[in-house]
Protein backbone atom coordinates (compact mmCIF):
# COMPACT_ATOMS: atom_id res chain seq x y z
CA UNK A 1 0.00 0.00 0.00
CA UNK A 2 1.52 3.52 -0.75
CA UNK A 3 0.58 6.94 1.70
CA UNK A 4 -2.65 8.03 2.32
CA UNK A 5 -3.81 11.71 2.13
CA UNK A 6 -2.20 14.28 4.51
CA UNK A 7 -5.45 14.25 7.11
CA UNK A 8 -4.97 10.59 8.01
CA UNK A 9 -1.35 11.64 8.72
CA UNK A 10 -1.68 13.86 10.65
CA UNK A 11 -4.51 11.99 12.79
CA UNK A 12 -2.90 8.93 13.19
CA UNK A 13 0.58 11.46 14.30
CA UNK A 14 -1.83 12.29 17.07
CA UNK A 15 -3.75 8.88 17.95
CA UNK A 16 -0.29 6.62 17.73
CA UNK A 17 1.65 7.77 20.86
CA UNK A 18 -2.13 7.38 23.23
CA UNK A 19 -2.33 3.72 21.38
CA UNK A 20 1.37 3.18 22.50
CA UNK A 21 0.92 4.22 25.70
CA UNK A 22 -2.31 2.35 26.41
CA UNK A 23 -0.88 -1.10 25.56
CA UNK A 24 2.04 -0.37 27.16
CA UNK A 25 0.14 0.50 30.45
CA UNK A 26 -2.03 -3.12 29.80
CA UNK A 27 0.98 -5.05 29.44
CA UNK A 28 2.64 -3.45 32.49
CA UNK A 29 -0.24 -3.94 34.94
CA UNK A 30 -1.02 -7.43 33.79
CA UNK A 31 -1.24 -9.17 37.39
CA UNK A 32 -3.15 -5.96 38.75
CA UNK A 33 -5.97 -5.49 36.23
CA UNK A 34 -7.68 -7.02 33.27
CA UNK A 35 -4.79 -7.40 30.33
CA UNK A 36 -0.93 -8.83 29.83
CA UNK A 37 1.56 -10.03 27.40
CA UNK A 38 -0.97 -10.76 24.75
CA UNK A 39 -3.58 -8.22 24.50
CA UNK A 40 -1.37 -5.34 25.65
CA UNK A 41 1.04 -6.82 22.43
CA UNK A 42 -2.12 -6.88 20.11
CA UNK A 43 -2.97 -2.93 21.08
CA UNK A 44 0.48 -1.93 20.30
CA UNK A 45 0.36 -4.36 17.03
CA UNK A 46 -2.65 -2.20 16.48
CA UNK A 47 -1.14 0.71 16.68
CA UNK A 48 1.76 -0.06 14.14
CA UNK A 49 -1.07 -1.36 11.76
CA UNK A 50 -2.14 1.96 11.50
CA UNK A 51 1.22 3.82 11.08
CA UNK A 52 1.46 0.81 8.06
CA UNK A 53 -2.13 1.69 6.49
CA UNK A 54 -1.10 5.64 6.96
CA UNK A 55 2.70 5.57 5.83
CA UNK A 56 2.64 3.08 3.27
CA UNK A 57 4.49 -0.53 3.84
CA UNK A 58 7.69 0.92 1.45
CA UNK A 59 8.32 4.13 4.06
CA UNK A 60 7.89 1.87 6.78
CA UNK A 61 10.60 -0.55 5.39
CA UNK A 62 12.86 2.67 4.83
CA UNK A 63 12.64 2.96 8.93
CA UNK A 64 12.85 -1.06 10.06
CA UNK A 65 14.30 -4.00 8.56
CA UNK A 66 11.77 -6.74 8.92
CA UNK A 67 14.43 -8.59 10.18
CA UNK A 68 14.98 -6.94 13.01
CA UNK A 69 11.51 -7.70 13.62
CA UNK A 70 12.09 -11.11 13.85
CA UNK A 71 14.69 -11.01 16.17
CA UNK A 72 13.06 -8.91 18.41
CA UNK A 73 10.51 -11.81 18.23
CA UNK A 74 13.01 -14.10 19.38
CA UNK A 75 14.55 -12.35 21.98
CA UNK A 76 10.76 -12.30 23.28
CA UNK A 77 10.70 -16.13 23.03
CA UNK A 78 14.04 -16.68 24.65
CA UNK A 79 13.41 -14.51 27.63
CA UNK A 80 10.22 -15.83 28.07
CA UNK A 81 11.96 -19.97 28.04
CA UNK A 82 14.92 -18.17 30.36
CA UNK A 83 12.29 -17.54 32.54
CA UNK A 84 10.82 -20.43 33.06
CA UNK A 85 14.28 -22.53 33.46
CA UNK A 86 15.47 -19.96 36.27
CA UNK A 87 12.37 -21.30 37.84
CA UNK A 88 13.69 -25.07 37.30
CA UNK A 89 17.44 -23.67 38.81
CA UNK A 90 16.13 -21.35 42.04
CA UNK A 91 12.45 -23.21 42.61
CA UNK A 92 11.75 -26.73 41.97
CA UNK A 93 9.84 -27.19 38.57
CA UNK A 94 10.02 -25.55 35.07
CA UNK A 95 7.84 -22.80 35.36
CA UNK A 96 7.81 -22.46 39.15
CA UNK A 97 7.46 -18.97 40.68
CA UNK A 98 10.60 -18.32 42.34
CA UNK A 99 10.78 -14.89 43.16
CA UNK A 100 6.82 -14.71 44.72
CA UNK A 101 7.86 -14.16 48.34
CA UNK A 102 11.45 -13.81 48.35
CA UNK A 103 12.43 -9.87 49.26
CA UNK A 104 13.84 -9.13 45.56
CA UNK A 105 11.87 -7.49 42.91
CA UNK A 106 8.02 -8.18 42.64
CA UNK A 107 8.51 -10.26 45.57
CA UNK A 108 5.27 -9.16 48.27
CA UNK A 109 2.44 -11.67 48.39
CA UNK A 110 -0.33 -9.40 48.83
CA UNK A 111 -3.16 -9.50 51.10
CA UNK A 112 -6.18 -12.37 51.22
CA UNK A 113 -9.05 -11.11 49.72
CA UNK A 114 -9.94 -7.73 48.11
CA UNK A 115 -7.09 -5.26 47.61
CA UNK A 116 -5.49 -2.37 46.46
CA UNK A 117 -3.28 -2.42 43.22
CA UNK A 118 0.73 -3.02 44.64
CA UNK A 119 2.65 -3.20 41.61
CA UNK A 120 5.39 -5.17 43.52
CA UNK A 121 3.83 -8.40 43.65
CA UNK A 122 3.55 -11.26 41.47
CA UNK A 123 7.20 -12.65 41.25
CA UNK A 124 7.18 -13.52 37.56
CA UNK A 125 4.49 -13.09 35.96
CA UNK A 126 5.80 -9.06 35.09
CA UNK A 127 8.70 -10.51 33.93
CA UNK A 128 6.50 -13.12 31.83
CA UNK A 129 4.16 -10.67 30.57
CA UNK A 130 7.08 -7.99 29.20
CA UNK A 131 8.53 -11.03 27.32
CA UNK A 132 5.40 -12.48 25.48
CA UNK A 133 4.26 -8.31 25.01
CA UNK A 134 7.71 -7.80 23.17
CA UNK A 135 6.96 -11.54 21.35
CA UNK A 136 3.64 -10.51 20.67
CA UNK A 137 4.32 -7.06 19.26
CA UNK A 138 6.74 -7.88 16.78
CA UNK A 139 5.47 -10.47 15.67
CA UNK A 140 2.33 -9.87 15.04
CA UNK A 141 3.81 -6.21 13.31
CA UNK A 142 5.96 -8.56 11.01
CA UNK A 143 2.98 -10.01 10.15
CA UNK A 144 0.96 -6.87 8.51
CA UNK A 145 4.30 -5.39 7.34
CA UNK A 146 5.55 -8.53 5.23
CA UNK A 147 1.74 -8.63 4.06
CA UNK A 148 1.06 -5.11 3.15
CA UNK A 149 4.64 -5.13 1.08
CA UNK A 150 3.61 -8.28 -0.22
CA UNK A 151 0.27 -6.80 -1.28
CA UNK A 152 1.75 -3.19 -3.15
CA UNK A 153 4.30 -5.36 -4.94
CA UNK A 154 3.17 -6.57 -8.74
CA UNK A 155 5.41 -8.53 -10.03
CA UNK A 156 6.36 -12.16 -7.98
CA UNK A 157 8.71 -14.37 -9.65
CA UNK A 158 7.22 -17.60 -7.80
CA UNK B 1 -35.29 -23.78 27.00
CA UNK B 2 -34.22 -20.17 27.58
CA UNK B 3 -31.42 -21.09 29.66
CA UNK B 4 -29.75 -22.92 26.61
CA UNK B 5 -29.88 -19.52 24.47
CA UNK B 6 -26.53 -19.12 24.56
CA UNK B 7 -25.56 -22.44 23.75
CA UNK B 8 -28.23 -22.34 20.76
CA UNK B 9 -25.94 -19.25 19.51
CA UNK B 10 -22.71 -20.99 19.83
CA UNK B 11 -24.49 -23.72 17.19
CA UNK B 12 -26.10 -21.69 14.87
CA UNK B 13 -22.68 -19.93 14.82
CA UNK B 14 -20.48 -22.72 13.82
CA UNK B 15 -23.11 -23.83 11.44
CA UNK B 16 -22.92 -20.72 9.49
CA UNK B 17 -19.30 -21.02 9.48
CA UNK B 18 -19.23 -24.61 8.36
CA UNK B 19 -22.17 -23.81 5.57
CA UNK B 20 -19.24 -20.93 4.12
CA UNK B 21 -16.58 -23.60 4.41
CA UNK B 22 -18.41 -26.27 2.66
CA UNK B 23 -20.54 -24.52 -0.08
CA UNK B 24 -18.72 -21.76 -0.82
CA UNK B 25 -16.13 -20.96 -3.75
CA UNK B 26 -14.37 -18.45 -3.06
CA UNK B 27 -10.85 -18.89 -0.96
CA UNK B 28 -11.15 -15.67 0.94
CA UNK B 29 -15.17 -16.51 1.87
CA UNK B 30 -13.69 -20.07 3.12
CA UNK B 31 -11.18 -18.65 5.36
CA UNK B 32 -13.74 -16.17 7.04
CA UNK B 33 -15.86 -18.96 7.50
CA UNK B 34 -13.29 -20.87 9.56
CA UNK B 35 -12.92 -17.32 11.73
CA UNK B 36 -16.41 -17.64 12.33
CA UNK B 37 -15.85 -21.12 13.54
CA UNK B 38 -12.97 -20.32 15.41
CA UNK B 39 -15.27 -17.02 16.97
CA UNK B 40 -18.33 -19.75 17.88
CA UNK B 41 -15.48 -21.96 20.06
CA UNK B 42 -14.75 -19.14 22.34
CA UNK B 43 -17.70 -18.28 22.76
CA UNK B 44 -18.55 -21.75 23.94
CA UNK B 45 -15.97 -21.43 26.14
CA UNK B 46 -16.40 -18.64 28.01
CA UNK B 47 -20.43 -19.21 28.21
CA UNK B 48 -19.27 -22.74 29.87
CA UNK B 49 -17.21 -21.10 32.74
CA UNK B 50 -19.97 -18.02 33.26
CA UNK B 51 -21.20 -18.94 36.96
CA UNK B 52 -24.18 -16.89 37.56
CA UNK B 53 -24.09 -13.88 39.58
CA UNK B 54 -20.16 -13.83 39.22
CA UNK B 55 -17.82 -11.10 39.26
CA UNK B 56 -14.66 -11.32 37.12
CA UNK B 57 -11.92 -13.35 38.79
CA UNK B 58 -9.61 -10.46 39.93
CA UNK B 59 -9.13 -9.24 43.23
CA UNK B 60 -8.45 -5.77 42.40
CA UNK B 61 -10.98 -3.41 44.39
CA UNK B 62 -13.57 -6.05 44.42
CA UNK B 63 -17.28 -4.72 45.07
CA UNK B 64 -18.00 -4.63 48.61
CA UNK B 65 -19.96 -8.02 49.42
CA UNK B 66 -18.45 -10.43 47.10
CA UNK B 67 -18.23 -13.73 48.11
CA UNK B 68 -15.51 -15.72 47.07
CA UNK B 69 -14.37 -18.49 45.50
CA UNK B 70 -18.79 -19.40 44.66
CA UNK B 71 -19.21 -15.45 43.61
CA UNK B 72 -16.54 -15.40 40.57
CA UNK B 73 -16.76 -17.03 37.30
CA UNK B 74 -14.71 -19.64 36.12
CA UNK B 75 -10.79 -18.39 35.37
CA UNK B 76 -9.33 -21.37 33.72
CA UNK B 77 -11.75 -21.12 30.69
CA UNK B 78 -10.66 -17.48 30.31
CA UNK B 79 -7.59 -18.52 30.11
CA UNK B 80 -7.81 -21.07 27.18
CA UNK B 81 -9.67 -18.97 25.15
CA UNK B 82 -6.98 -16.45 25.80
CA UNK B 83 -4.55 -18.54 23.73
CA UNK B 84 -7.04 -19.65 21.25
CA UNK B 85 -7.62 -16.43 19.93
CA UNK B 86 -3.56 -15.71 19.43
CA UNK B 87 -3.33 -18.93 17.73
CA UNK B 88 -6.51 -17.54 16.21
CA UNK B 89 -4.80 -14.81 14.31
CA UNK B 90 -1.55 -16.77 13.41
CA UNK B 91 -3.49 -19.38 11.85
CA UNK B 92 -5.44 -16.91 10.07
CA UNK B 93 -2.49 -14.79 8.42
CA UNK B 94 -1.32 -18.03 7.84
CA UNK B 95 -3.94 -19.21 5.58
CA UNK B 96 -4.07 -15.35 3.83
CA UNK B 97 -0.48 -15.76 2.75
CA UNK B 98 -1.15 -19.12 1.34
CA UNK B 99 -4.21 -17.59 -0.58
CA UNK B 100 -2.36 -14.78 -1.78
CA UNK B 101 -0.09 -17.15 -3.18
CA UNK B 102 -2.26 -18.94 -5.12
CA UNK B 103 -3.52 -16.09 -6.20
CA UNK B 104 -0.65 -15.34 -8.13
CA UNK B 105 0.08 -18.47 -9.42
CA UNK B 106 -3.18 -19.69 -11.33
CA UNK B 107 -4.97 -16.33 -11.12
CA UNK B 108 -8.02 -17.20 -9.35
CA UNK B 109 -9.78 -17.76 -6.29
CA UNK B 110 -12.58 -20.22 -7.02
CA UNK B 111 -11.28 -23.42 -5.68
CA UNK B 112 -12.71 -25.97 -8.57
CA UNK B 113 -10.94 -23.66 -10.89
CA UNK B 114 -7.40 -24.42 -9.12
CA UNK B 115 -8.43 -28.24 -8.89
CA UNK B 116 -9.01 -28.23 -12.88
CA UNK B 117 -5.79 -26.13 -13.12
CA UNK B 118 -3.92 -28.23 -10.80
CA UNK B 119 -3.81 -31.34 -13.11
CA UNK C 1 -25.74 -32.75 -9.31
CA UNK C 2 -22.41 -33.72 -8.37
CA UNK C 3 -21.13 -36.20 -6.78
CA UNK C 4 -18.99 -34.25 -3.85
CA UNK C 5 -22.07 -31.85 -3.40
CA UNK C 6 -24.02 -35.11 -2.20
CA UNK C 7 -21.50 -35.99 0.32
CA UNK C 8 -21.44 -32.28 2.08
CA UNK C 9 -24.85 -31.64 1.86
CA UNK C 10 -24.93 -35.08 3.86
CA UNK C 11 -21.98 -34.32 6.16
CA UNK C 12 -23.63 -30.74 6.76
CA UNK C 13 -27.46 -32.02 7.64
CA UNK C 14 -25.59 -34.63 10.15
CA UNK C 15 -23.23 -32.61 11.93
CA UNK C 16 -26.11 -30.22 12.50
CA UNK C 17 -28.35 -33.13 13.54
CA UNK C 18 -25.43 -33.70 16.18
CA UNK C 19 -24.66 -30.26 17.43
CA UNK C 20 -28.79 -29.74 18.24
CA UNK C 21 -29.11 -32.67 20.04
CA UNK C 22 -25.80 -32.15 22.10
CA UNK C 23 -26.49 -28.41 23.01
CA UNK C 24 -29.12 -29.96 25.15
CA UNK C 25 -26.47 -32.23 27.46
CA UNK C 26 -24.14 -29.38 28.27
CA UNK C 27 -24.64 -28.11 31.80
CA UNK C 28 -27.59 -25.51 32.27
CA UNK C 29 -26.58 -21.44 31.48
CA UNK C 30 -24.78 -20.30 34.38
CA UNK C 31 -24.58 -23.54 36.85
CA UNK C 32 -21.49 -25.56 35.54
CA UNK C 33 -20.78 -28.25 37.83
CA UNK C 34 -16.87 -29.35 38.26
CA UNK C 35 -15.44 -26.64 39.94
CA UNK C 36 -12.98 -27.97 42.34
CA UNK C 37 -10.14 -26.72 40.18
CA UNK C 38 -11.76 -23.29 39.65
CA UNK C 39 -12.55 -22.96 43.37
CA UNK C 40 -8.93 -24.45 43.85
CA UNK C 41 -7.29 -21.18 41.79
CA UNK C 42 -9.36 -18.79 42.78
CA UNK C 43 -8.70 -19.15 46.52
CA UNK C 44 -5.42 -19.90 46.51
CA UNK C 45 -3.92 -17.42 43.84
CA UNK C 46 -3.16 -14.47 46.07
CA UNK C 47 -1.16 -16.60 48.53
CA UNK C 48 0.71 -19.03 45.78
CA UNK C 49 1.45 -16.23 42.96
CA UNK C 50 0.62 -12.90 44.98
CA UNK C 51 -1.63 -12.32 41.66
CA UNK C 52 -4.74 -9.92 42.35
CA UNK C 53 -5.21 -11.65 38.85
CA UNK C 54 -6.34 -15.17 38.44
CA UNK C 55 -6.69 -14.96 34.75
CA UNK C 56 -3.04 -14.02 34.72
CA UNK C 57 -1.89 -16.46 37.32
CA UNK C 58 -3.35 -19.07 35.50
CA UNK C 59 -1.92 -18.45 32.10
CA UNK C 60 1.58 -18.32 32.78
CA UNK C 61 1.87 -19.99 36.01
CA UNK C 62 -0.71 -22.75 36.58
CA UNK C 63 -0.50 -24.10 32.88
CA UNK C 64 2.60 -22.49 31.57
CA UNK C 65 3.21 -24.92 29.15
CA UNK C 66 -0.14 -24.17 27.15
CA UNK C 67 1.44 -20.23 27.13
CA UNK C 68 5.01 -22.59 25.69
CA UNK C 69 2.67 -23.75 22.97
CA UNK C 70 1.07 -20.61 21.99
CA UNK C 71 4.27 -18.96 21.97
CA UNK C 72 5.91 -21.80 19.45
CA UNK C 73 2.60 -21.42 17.39
CA UNK C 74 3.16 -17.65 16.88
CA UNK C 75 7.02 -18.15 15.96
CA UNK C 76 5.91 -20.94 13.80
CA UNK C 77 2.90 -18.40 11.63
CA UNK C 78 5.83 -15.74 11.80
CA UNK C 79 8.33 -17.65 10.28
CA UNK C 80 5.73 -19.72 7.96
CA UNK C 81 4.67 -15.94 6.61
CA UNK C 82 8.28 -14.79 6.11
CA UNK C 83 9.23 -18.52 3.86
CA UNK C 84 5.89 -17.93 2.28
CA UNK C 85 7.01 -13.95 0.91
CA UNK C 86 10.44 -14.71 0.88
CA UNK C 87 10.82 -14.27 -2.55
CA UNK C 88 8.61 -10.95 -2.89
CA UNK C 89 11.42 -9.11 -1.46
CA UNK C 90 13.86 -7.48 -4.52
CA UNK D 1 -29.71 -12.97 37.22
CA UNK D 2 -31.11 -9.76 36.66
CA UNK D 3 -33.57 -8.56 34.13
CA UNK D 4 -31.14 -5.70 32.11
CA UNK D 5 -28.76 -8.57 31.88
CA UNK D 6 -30.69 -10.97 30.28
CA UNK D 7 -32.10 -8.49 27.41
CA UNK D 8 -28.47 -7.22 27.18
CA UNK D 9 -27.39 -10.78 26.69
CA UNK D 10 -29.84 -11.87 24.29
CA UNK D 11 -30.01 -8.73 22.60
CA UNK D 12 -25.71 -8.73 22.00
CA UNK D 13 -26.25 -13.11 21.05
CA UNK D 14 -28.66 -12.29 18.27
CA UNK D 15 -26.65 -9.19 16.75
CA UNK D 16 -23.63 -11.60 16.75
CA UNK D 17 -25.69 -13.92 14.51
CA UNK D 18 -27.20 -11.58 12.35
CA UNK D 19 -23.24 -10.25 11.52
CA UNK D 20 -21.78 -13.23 11.14
CA UNK D 21 -24.45 -14.30 8.56
CA UNK D 22 -24.00 -11.03 6.86
CA UNK D 23 -20.79 -11.92 6.67
CA UNK D 24 -21.40 -15.26 5.56
CA UNK D 25 -23.92 -14.06 2.66
CA UNK D 26 -22.17 -10.87 1.17
CA UNK D 27 -20.94 -11.10 -2.36
CA UNK D 28 -18.67 -8.45 -1.82
CA UNK D 29 -15.60 -9.47 0.19
CA UNK D 30 -14.57 -6.03 1.42
CA UNK D 31 -18.60 -5.78 3.05
CA UNK D 32 -18.00 -9.42 4.64
CA UNK D 33 -14.60 -8.16 6.27
CA UNK D 34 -16.41 -5.23 7.78
CA UNK D 35 -19.30 -7.21 8.90
CA UNK D 36 -16.43 -9.93 10.43
CA UNK D 37 -14.84 -6.99 12.07
CA UNK D 38 -18.43 -5.77 13.74
CA UNK D 39 -19.16 -9.35 14.43
CA UNK D 40 -15.83 -9.24 16.46
CA UNK D 41 -16.72 -5.89 18.31
CA UNK D 42 -20.38 -7.47 19.34
CA UNK D 43 -18.49 -10.77 20.35
CA UNK D 44 -16.31 -9.01 22.89
CA UNK D 45 -19.02 -7.04 24.32
CA UNK D 46 -20.80 -10.37 25.12
CA UNK D 47 -17.75 -11.13 26.59
CA UNK D 48 -17.59 -8.39 29.27
CA UNK D 49 -21.29 -8.83 29.44
CA UNK D 50 -20.22 -12.37 30.79
CA UNK D 51 -17.36 -10.73 32.96
CA UNK D 52 -14.43 -12.26 31.17
CA UNK D 53 -12.76 -8.35 30.30
CA UNK D 54 -9.28 -9.81 29.71
CA UNK D 55 -10.59 -11.86 26.84
CA UNK D 56 -12.79 -8.92 25.62
CA UNK D 57 -9.62 -6.50 25.43
CA UNK D 58 -8.03 -9.53 23.42
CA UNK D 59 -10.80 -9.68 21.19
CA UNK D 60 -11.13 -6.08 20.42
CA UNK D 61 -7.56 -5.84 20.01
CA UNK D 62 -6.84 -8.82 17.59
CA UNK D 63 -10.66 -9.79 16.40
CA UNK D 64 -11.76 -5.81 15.49
CA UNK D 65 -8.48 -4.62 14.59
CA UNK D 66 -5.64 -7.08 13.66
CA UNK D 67 -7.79 -9.38 11.76
CA UNK D 68 -9.63 -7.25 10.12
CA UNK D 69 -6.53 -5.19 8.54
CA UNK D 70 -4.63 -8.69 7.51
CA UNK D 71 -7.99 -9.62 5.86
CA UNK D 72 -8.18 -6.57 4.13
CA UNK D 73 -4.67 -6.68 2.79
CA UNK D 74 -5.38 -10.51 1.65
CA UNK D 75 -8.25 -8.84 -0.51
CA UNK D 76 -5.68 -5.88 -1.85
CA UNK D 77 -3.70 -8.27 -2.90
CA UNK D 78 -6.19 -10.25 -4.67
CA UNK D 79 -9.31 -9.75 -5.84
CA UNK D 80 -12.34 -8.10 -4.28
CA UNK D 81 -15.28 -9.43 -6.00
CA UNK D 82 -16.83 -12.87 -5.80
CA UNK D 83 -17.50 -14.25 -8.76
CA UNK D 84 -19.42 -17.40 -9.81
Amino acid sequence: MSGMSKIVKTAVNILFPLTMIFGLYVIAHGHLTPGGGFQGGAIVASGCAMIVVAYGSKWVFKQIKEKRLSSFESIGAVGFIAVALLGLVFSTVFFGNFLAGSSLLFGTIPATGSTGADFNTGGVLPLMNFAVGVKVIAGLFVIVLVMAYASSVKEWDT
Amino acid sequence: MIEYIPFIVVATMIFIGLYAVLFRRNLIKIVIGISIIESGVNLFLITLGYREDGVAPIFTSLPPGTTYPAGMVLPVPQALTLTSIVIGVAVLALMLSLVMHIYRKYGTLDVRKIRRLKE
Amino acid sequence: MEKRTIVAVLVFAIVAVFFFFSVFMVHPFGKPGQVNMDDHIIANTQNETGTNNAVTSVVFDYRGFDTLGEATILFAAVAGVLMIFRRVKQ
Amino acid sequence: MGVEFFIANILVLILTVVASLVAMLLRDLLAAAVAMAAMSLLLSLEFFILQAPDVAIAEAGVGACLSTAIVIIAINGTKRMEDE
